[in-house]
């Protein structure tokens, strides 16, 4: 069961990383990057189930709110570029 | 003070979530909330009064069930088209009105929106939310409220005065 | 181009060396960098670490209930980097704390940098919510840095994000930078007072002079909680300037 | 006053100086007259003296001695004669230097250690001395007309020095001894050693000698150096090399040492280069002043030219030419100060050395001319004055050994000389004055002081030279080279015999009749150089009707583009330049990517070679 | 006596307080300097445990004579500099505090790590004092060059830890000789490499000419005297008694060392600038004192470390204020400054000399004790090599010297209409550094015993077993 | 209970894959801002409650995670879409604009391309 | 080996500061360089099977394969330190390009002040 989901996962990561390297304009790589992120901080999450650690969520926390502040810094850095 | 109260609250209450509720993590989290509000009362939105107990029950409730349908509903539609490229675009971006006045409550429906069928909210001002819609359908504001947000706009109504 | 043939055929030799010295054959004699995974840890100083033995008067420490064993910080990344090793953990500080001030002084601009477009609402409601938990996460997670993977940097930089974050979604924001400074300094400060009273208490500088009480408790490991309080407002503190710096531009 | 005391009185009466120099700076300057004069009178006393070993100080683990000798009193006393001389010369120079109280503190300075050199009993105090007298008169230089020359001296002395430095170390290290008398004993075991240690100290002569290649510096220094400092420079600092060259050739001793190496001529090789080097630079030393237009660089390139006398006769190690190398020592001290001190009072009264612009002085400054004649004649080589003995005594010595490449070079050297004295004889002195000059009085009497006792030592020596040649047969006993014989005015060699007293009436017979017809004669009518008789036009520029103006222009012609060392040296210089320009570039490239590559390269090459640790 | 962590743990604090009170930055500043250079004369001698834990497991500090030596030197150079040039500090005191910490932290740990850490707060430091003079692209390459050596040092030691298992020095010189020589080769490389950037060896130290070569009278001499005596100063300890090299290694470490203070002494001699010339001037010395290390001339070296840094102080700050208060610091233009400032003059002049190593200065004293001591270990190429870089020297420093003190067209006396209009401000604390500085080389150059007896007392402990 | 849990995860990671498919498949940067937002987000939310209905001692922490991330990933699609609409990122078919309007004031006449 | 890619990322950190002329480039450049140089000092305290030296419930120092925690600190201090350099880094391409108005390197021209 834990091989599926994490099977699952991959699958979902998989297809962010190729639009990440596919494309074909930056705002697309960086979609991709937010939404990598997000199956990155699910994951953590699922890795605390996995391990059976609690410790995992708090990283999973401070996971998310810094891949939230790295999408809103890539679309500043976007937006100063025209 | 107001403000204070609730920021504290919050934070404390989160605190909680963070941890357990043993002695000393309650003490220290209540310190903790104390300081941090004190510090950061004024820029965040936190802000409540009594009457925010029947508020989250109603969110609770009412809202978050329709969301949640309106949720799963939404990634059917993705399903589908991502399965069939070929269903019907119409792409558009488009103002949809609203009136909720406060942060929070304008916040609660743009992320609404977002999380439903065919549309995301790209910004927003004091009247308008302007959104990116894959199907648009009407041609004016109102109709196209009533796609859109229709049904959140009259329960955040309620809940965020 | 010819640059880049002659760059890639450097670095791709240099890489051949390292590989071959790295993972040389086990021909010729002496100790060898140990494979991936195969680190042997009963060779090297954290073997005592691990088992909280540096000083050799522990057998087993068990979680919850060891009383007292010399780090009593149940996270050994954080033994290691505020008690065993809390000697570069001070100069880590230091570190930020230099590398802040010089950007302080090379951008010392008086108003706030404006963005060419103005901040979407959405993102402004938004982290008007949010900072609240970031900001709480953060200080639980220095505060907690004995117990679970975290500590004074990552909670510091926390701190920073929900400052960021208020910065990049409100043209009109901008820190108390004098408070900052005070709330650095003070950190610091504290940082080595405590050293120093470590020095008078105990005979060494930064020695943690305080219980070290049951391991996995809130209140537990000494000083080493209290340290990571400071580091971590300090971190937080810092960067934080950084961030008000870097946005900032010469007065209008 | 004993002579550790000497010097340190000498080196804190240089402080002194400079103290008081900096209130009053003619009080300065007459007090490097009584420090040079004290001097004088106290080197006088230690004649006699040898083997009185004195400590100047401790100096780290080191501790540093001097100790009596002849031949260290020979070289000191003539060192000290021209100081002293020239001090008197100092007061006037006050206001023609940018920092006369340094001026007064480097001349003393440099005094102080030229008698630490000559005294040192070993060759690191002599190798301390030694540099205390470069940097002293390395400041003094650039006061006068040129701060480069100043950079070129240093630098041609620093390789001799930094050779001989190189070698005392190596000895130090070898033997554990600096001891320059315990370390001619060691030489006799070691003779391989010996050779490399030989030329590595020869070479600090040879520089401050002025031998080729070393000559360059010596035009450039002391023809631009303050006039009051060049003759000290010439007649005076030079002798370090010479006594440097002495104490290898003669102390070492090279005919001990090198007896059983390679022979050339009957000379060990060692020796023979050493010659050889001599009598290129006579001719180079020749050839070059024969052409300068400026009296000072003239001067200097004389000095390589006798500096070549000098290294022969020491080279030679025999009986009579070593004795006139160094009586040679003594009389090119001498002239070459006269000379110098001569164009010193000319540049006093004048502002200037340059041959052209001068003219007809001799009835303007007769006291000047007349010690700059007796100088030149003695230079010459010509009875009776001194310089006629020494450089017969080479002679004496080269054509004993049928050494003919050598000979004709000291005959070259000879015949040439009196062409490039009598330059700026006929030029400066003699001729038709200088409108601009009609008011130039003679100098004031205490300067023309030391031009009389130059003058009249060099008359002393010439007419009586067995005076000194005595002392020098001693020196040659101390060191166990056979001596001179002298008998009276009567100077023996195995070729023959010279009486200088029947000379000197020879000659003296002759310069009265000379005189007598020059006053009997009718005069021929002295013209004015503006005055034109020829032609209608009007002399616009005097000095391009000077006749001392391209005064050898044929004979210059044939060596117009010759090469030269010194382009050679200039060469060098630029492609170290060039060479620090391409480091720069390469390696301190404003592009951190030169840096980053060097980087990789290096480790690169180590994982490549540092295969072993 | 005084616990030596008090030189780490005052200046810290001061620099911590100073950002608190901003109106009391430069007291604090002089207090802590002034507390240093005091404090590192009465220090406790032996090794000294941070936290408690004993070596190797903690962090410890190792205060023996040849760390004293350095922490006299540095600290002592860093209180001349700083009280000397009060006017260029403006915001930069707490920057100073912590360069003053770092170095202090440098010259002490005894940890591999903890040496990194120092190494960056160093740098860091050295990176923002350098933009003093606004020269950023200087301090661009300085910061990449800086990151890239402190990133393969750290490569170095993680190498070793990862096959040794341990990060003190003491132990790890221990287990060095256990070490298989190719990843022994492969740490070694990196390590050297790393530190040589700051050690300024060829060709690492690409960043040198244009940080050293744009200072003022305060960040040269603090680079050049206190940053490079520390820099040198662990050079030596790291390669002659932690990490010792042997072999064909060290025959290519000395190579460096050598070709560094070669062609430093070329490329200063091809430079016009007081500034240029005194940069590629460190840079050579730098090489020599490696040289010197690595030739096992351990008291040589310690020896020119304390000329170098005397000297280095007083003419870079110097060179420093005539670029603050002429705007050039080209010789030509400078023709007779000295003639203006004579005590100025005076002391950089001292300063030259001794640095060339002219008999009767200090510098000689160290000259014939170091060529002695490599002719004693049957070297005979390097001293002919340090002897012909120092003819170099010395030409370059005569000619920037002569220029200095006597103004003049070549062919025409020196004379006083010549002398430059430009002059200095200030020149009050400049002369009185210049003069007290001087006087003291002129006092160890008639009494070497003054600084030599330290050093021969450590040679004789190490001789004794460390 | 940990069967619900399961099934949750199941759930939350299916939805992980639909948010990389309409990723990779849609046609224009906004189209793919919208799958993937939408199918991210229930997935998260699914997968992190998954987790907490299986551990319940967590569960209150796996809320607090969801709130937050329910929060800050549509913002952060929002914010993307704004930031690739001002860079130029071309719709892949238009049929009205509105939002020009909005944005005119700041964007001045320099007329966006990729 | 992972090792390899670490060392792999150290070479192409190298390679852009050889070839690259983009302030901002180099400072990525260095930033490459500094992560394969961390994650190999992460990767030289793995053991396999271990676990994270964190303990908790059920975890005893002498039941556990514990990954080596040395190696984790040293390379929190690492990151710190490379932050700190980094934001010294960009401030003063900031200032480069006030100064010069270009990122590159060739467009600032030289500097020589004889
Ligand atoms: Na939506
Ligand atoms: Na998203």
């Amino acid at each position: 069961m834990n091989t599926l989901i994490g099977l699952l996962i991959a699958i979902g990561a998989f297809f962010s990383i190729i639009r990440l390297i596919q494309g074909p304009t930056t705002p697309d790589r960086v979609v991709a990057i937010d939404t990598l992120n997000v199956i990155i901080t699910g994951s953590i999450v699922f890795l605390a189930f996995l391990f059976k650690s609690e410790l995992y969520l708090d990283i999973a926390l401070v996971y998310g709110a810094l891949s939230f502040l790295e999408t809103v810094v890539i679309a500043r850095y976007l937006e100063g570029k025209k | 003070m107001k403000k204070f109260i609730s920021t504290f609250l919050t934070l404390w209450v989160i605190w909680i979530a963070l941890t357990n509720f043993s002695t000393p993590e309650l003490l220290t989290g209540l310190v903790v909330s104390l300081v941090l509000a004190g510090i950061i009362a004024k820029t965040v939105d936190y802000e409540f009064g009594f009457s925010v107990i029947p508020k989250v029950l109603k969110f609770v409730f009412i809202y978050v069930p329709v969301f949640i349908v309106e949720m799963v509903k939404a990634n059917f539609n993705v399903a589908a088209r991502v399965l069939n490229p070929a269903l019907p675009l119409n792409p558009g971006f488009v103002k949809v009105p609203t009136k909720l006045k406060g942060n929070v409550g304008k916040l609660t429906l743009a992320n609404s929106i977002t999380l439903t069928p065919g549309t995301l909210s790209i910004d927003a001002d004091d009247d308008y939310i302007y959104i990116h819609w894959i199907d648009v359908k009407g041609e004016t504001p109102e109709e196209y409220q009533k796609y859109v947000s229709g049904k959140f706009e009259k329960i955040l109504g309620g809940i965020y005065e | 181009m010819m640059k880049r043939v002659i760059a890639g055929l450097i670095v791709i030799v240099l890489g051949i060396f390292i590989f071959t010295s790295l993972y040389a054959p086990k021909s010729s004699e002496g100790k060898f960098f140990p494979e991936f995974g195969k680190a042997n840890l009963s060779e090297r100083v954290s073997d005592k670490f691990v088992k909280k033995n540096v000083t050799g008067d522990n057998g087993e420490v068990v979680y919850k209930e060891t009383k007292d064993p010399e780090s009593g910080s149940a996270n050994m990344v954080t033994s290691i980097v505020v008690n065993y090793r809390s000697f570069d953990t001070l100069g880590e500080v230091t570190v930020l704390f230099v590398s802040a001030l010089g950007v302080g002084l090379l951008l010392s601009g008086k108003s706030r940098m404006k963005f060419k477009t103005p901040p979407n609402f959405i993102l402004k409601s938004a982290v008007r919510v949010i900072a609240g938990v970031i900001l709480i996460t953060g200080v639980y997670i220095f505060i907690h840095g004995h117990l679970t993977p975290g500590g004074g940097f990552p909670g510091g930089s926390m701190i920073a994000s929900a400052v960021l974050l208020f910065y990049l979604s409100d043209d009109e924001f901008k820190t108390k930078m004098k408070s900052f400074k005070l709330l650095e300094g003070t950190a610091g400060s504290l940082y080595l007072i405590f050293g120093l009273l470590g020095l008078a208490y105990g005979g060494y500088f930064l020695y943690n002079f305080l219980p070290t009480g049951t391991v996995g408790e809130l209140f537990s490991a000494g000083i080493v909680p209290i340290i990571y309080i400071f580091v971590g407002l300090k971190v937080g503190s810092e960067l934080s300037n950084l961030i008000s710096d870097f946005l900032s531009e010469e007065g209008k | 006053m004993a002579l550790n005391t000497l010097i340190l009185f000498i080196l804190l009466g240089g402080l002194v100086t400079y103290a008081v120099s900096k209130f009053n700076d003619k009080a300065g300057a007459y007090l490097t007259i009584l420090i040079s004069v004290v001097a004088l009178f106290v080197v006088y006393t230690l004649k006699d003296s040898a083997g009185e070993v004195l400590n100047v100080f401790t100096y780290g683990n080191y501790s540093l001695d001097l100790v009596t000798s002849s031949y260290a009193w020979f070289f000191s006393i003539v060192m000290v004669i021209v100081y002293a001389m020239v001090s008197f010369f100092n007061p006037y120079w006050m206001e023609k230097v940018i920092h006369p109280a340094a001026y007064n503190l480097f001349y003393v300075l440099s005094l102080g250690g030229t008698i630490g050199v000559f005294y040192s009993k070993d060759f690191l105090t002599l190798f301390i001395f030694w540099e205390l007298v470069v940097w002293s008169s390395m400041f003094i230089i650039p006061l006068g007309k040129s701060r480069r020359a100043s950079v070129v001296y240093y630098g041609i002395s620093t390789i001799g020095s930094f050779s001989m430095l190189y070698a005392i170390l190596l000895l130090n290290s070898k033997y554990g001894t600096f001891d320059i008398s315990t370390t001619v004993s060691k030489m006799a075991e070691d003779p391989n050693f010996a050779v490399l240690f030989f030329f590595l100290i020869v070479m600090a002569g040879l520089t401050k000698l002025g031998i080729f290649p070393f000559h360059t510096w010596l035009p450039i220094a002391h023809g631009n150096a303050p006039h009051t400092f060049s003759p000290v420079l010439s007649g005076g600092l030079v002798k370090m090399g010479g006594f440097v060259a002495f104490l290898m050739t003669a102390v070492f001793p090279t005919f001990k040492v090198f007896s059983n190496h390679f022979q050339i001529m009957g000379h060990p090789f060692e020796n023979y280069i050493l010659m050889l080097l001599g009598g290129i630079s006579i001719i180079i030393g020749t050839l070059m002043a024969i052409k300068q237009d400026d009296a000072k660089r003239l001067i200097a390139y004389s000095t390589v030219s006798n500096s070549g006398y000098i290294l022969i006769g020491l080279a030679l190690t025999d009986q009579t030419a070593f004795a006139g190398g160094m009586m040679h020592v003594f009389n090119h001290a001498m002239a070459s100060a006269a000379m110098f001190l001569a164009f010193a009072a000319v540049a006093y009264r004048t502002g200037t050395t340059k041959i052209s612009e001068l003219g007809g002085l001799i009835k303007k400054m007769p006291v000047t001319f007349a010690a700059y004649l007796i100088a030149i004649i003695s230079l010459a080589g010509i009875p009776p004055m001194s310089g006629f003995a020494s450089k017969w005594l080479i002679f004496q010595g080269l054509i004993r050994k049928g050494n003919m490449f050598i000979a004709f070079a000291a005959f070259f050297g000879s015949v040439g000389s009196f062409m490039y004295v009598f330059r700026p004889l006929a030029g400066a002195f003699l001729g038709q004055l200088s409108p601009k000059h009609e008011d130039v009085k003679e100098v004031p009497f205490l300067m023309q002081i030391p031009m009389l006792i130059i003058s009249g030592l060099t008359l002393l020596y010439g007419v009586y030279p067995g005076l000194m040649l005595r002392y020098i047969a001693k020196i040659q006993e101390v060191v166990g080279i056979k001596p001179i014989v002298i008998d009276g005015f009567k100077v023996m060699t195995p070729n023959g015999m010279w009486d200088s007293w029947i000379v000197t009436l020879v000659f003296g017979a002759g310069f009265i009749v000379a005189t007598i017809l020059y006053f009997v004669l009718p005069k021929s009518k002295s013209v004015g150089l503006m005055d034109t008789y020829t032609s209608a036009e009007f002399i616009h520029d005097p000095d391009l009707y000077h006749y001392s103006a391209n005064y050898y222009a044929p004979f210059e012609r044939l060596y117009a583009n010759h090469p030269s060392v010194e382009k050679f040296y200039d060469a060098i210089a630029l492609r170290v330049k060039e060479l620090g320009q391409l480091v720069r570039t390469w390696f301190f490239n404003e592009n951190p990517a030169f840096t980053v590559f060097w980087i990789s390269i290096v480790i690169t090459a180590i994982f490549m070679w540092g295969d072993k640790i | 006596m005084i616990n030596p962590i008090l030189l780490i743990a005052i200046p810290l604090l001061f620099a911590f307080l100073s950002v608190m009170f901003k109106t009391l930055d430069k007291t604090l500043l002089i207090i802590a300097v002034l507390f240093n250079a005091f404090a590192s004369f009465a220090l406790q001698q032996g090794t000294i445990i941070v936290g408690g834990w004993k070596p190797p497991f903690g962090i410890n500090l190792v205060v023996d004579q040849y760390a004293a030596y350095g922490l006299m030197i540095v600290n002592v150079v860093f209180a001349l500099a700083v009280l000397t040039s009060m006017s260029s500090i403006k915001k930069y005191s707490t920057v100073l505090l912590v360069s003053l910490t770092s170095l202090n932290g440098l010259l002490m740990t005894g940890d591999l790590f903890n040496l990194f850490v120092f190494l960056e707060i160093a740098s860091i430091s050295a990176y923002i004092l350098s933009t003093m003079t606004k020269n950023y692209k200087g301090t661009f390459n300085y910061i990449i060059l800086g990151a890239l050596g402190s990133n393969l040092y750290l490569l170095g030691i993680i190498i070793l830890y990862a096959t040794a298992g341990t990060l003190n020095m003491a132990d790890m010189h221990a287990k060095l000789s256990g070490i298989n020589s190719d990843v022994l080769l492969l740490a070694l490389t990196f390590i050297f490499a790393g530190f040589a950037v700051e050690s300024k060896l060829l060709p690492f130290n690409g960043w040198v000419k244009m940080v050293y070569g744009n200072t003022n009278d305060l960040n040269g001499a603090i680079f050049a005297s206190a940053y490079a005596t520390t820099a040198i100063m662990v050079f030596g300890r790291l390669f002659t008694q932690i990490l010792v090299v042997d072999g064909t290694l060290k025959t290519i470490f000395l190579t460096i060392a050598v070709l560094t203070f070669v062609f430093g002494e070329i490329a200063a001699f091809a430079q016009r600038n007081v500034r240029g010339i005194l940069a590629f001037s460190s840079v050579g010395q730098a090489g020599l004192i490696a040289t010197l290390f690595l030739s096992g001339v351990t008291g040589g070296a310690m020896m020119q470390v304390a000329n170098n840094a005397l000297a280095k102080l007083i003419m870079f700050t110097i060179a420093g204020a005539m670029f603050v208060y002429t705007g050039t610091d080209n010789v030509e233009k400078l023709q007779g400054l000295f003639k203006k400032h004579k005590l100025i003059g005076f002391g950089f002049s001292v300063a030259a000399l001794s640095l060339v190593g002219l008999p009767l200065f200090y510098g000689f004293y160290v000259k014939v004790f170091a060529l002695s001591t490599l002719f004693t270990l049957k070297s005979f190429w390097i001293p002919a090599f340090i002897l012909f870089a120092s003819l170099i020297e010395g030409i370059y420093y005569i000619r920037m010297l002569v220029k200095l003190w006597n103004p003049g067209e070549e062919g025409k006396e020196s004379k006083d209409e010549y002398t430059t209009k430009l002059s200095l401000e200030n020149t009050f604390a400049y002369a009185l550094l210049a003069v007290v500085v001087a006087a003291f080389i002129i006092y160890v150059s008639f009494n070497p015993e003054f600084i030599t007896q330290g050093i021969s007392n450590y040679l004789s402990n190490i001789a004794g077993g460390m | 209970m940990s069967a619900i849990g399961y099934i949750l995860m199941i759930i939350g990671a299916l939805f992980y894959v639909l948010g990389g498919l309409g990723l990779y498949r849609m046609p224009d940067v906004y189209n793919r801002l919208q799958a993937a937002t939408k199918a991210t987000t229930l997935g998260t939310f699914s997968l992190v409650l998954g987790v907490g209905i299986a551990q319940p001692a967590w569960f209150i922490k796996t809320l607090l995670i969801v709130v937050f991330l329910t929060i800050t990933n549509p913002v952060g699609s929002s914010v993307l879409a704004k930031a690739s609409y001002i860079y130029g990122a071309k719709p892949f078919k238009l049929v009205k604009n509105e939002l020009d309007e909005l944005y005119n004031k700041s964007r001045g006449d320099e007329n966006a391309d990729n | 080996m992972i090792q390899y890619i670490f060392i792999i990322l150290i070479l192409i950190g190298i390679y852009g500061l050889l070839t690259q002329k983009n302030l901002i480039k180099l400072v990525v450049a260095l930033n490459v360089l500094e992560v394969g140089v961390n994650l190999f000092i992460i990767s030289v305290g793995y053991v396999n099977d271990g676990v994270a030296p964190i303990l908790f419930n059920g975890v005893k120092t002498t039941n556990s394969l514990f990954v080596d925690p040395l190696p984790q600190a040293l390379v929190l201090t690492a990151i710190v330190i490379g932050v700190g350099v980094t934001a010294l880094a960009l401030t003063v391409v900031r200032k480069l390009y006030a100064k010069y108005g270009t990122l590159e390197l060739d467009e600032m021209g030289s500097e020589s002040n004889d």
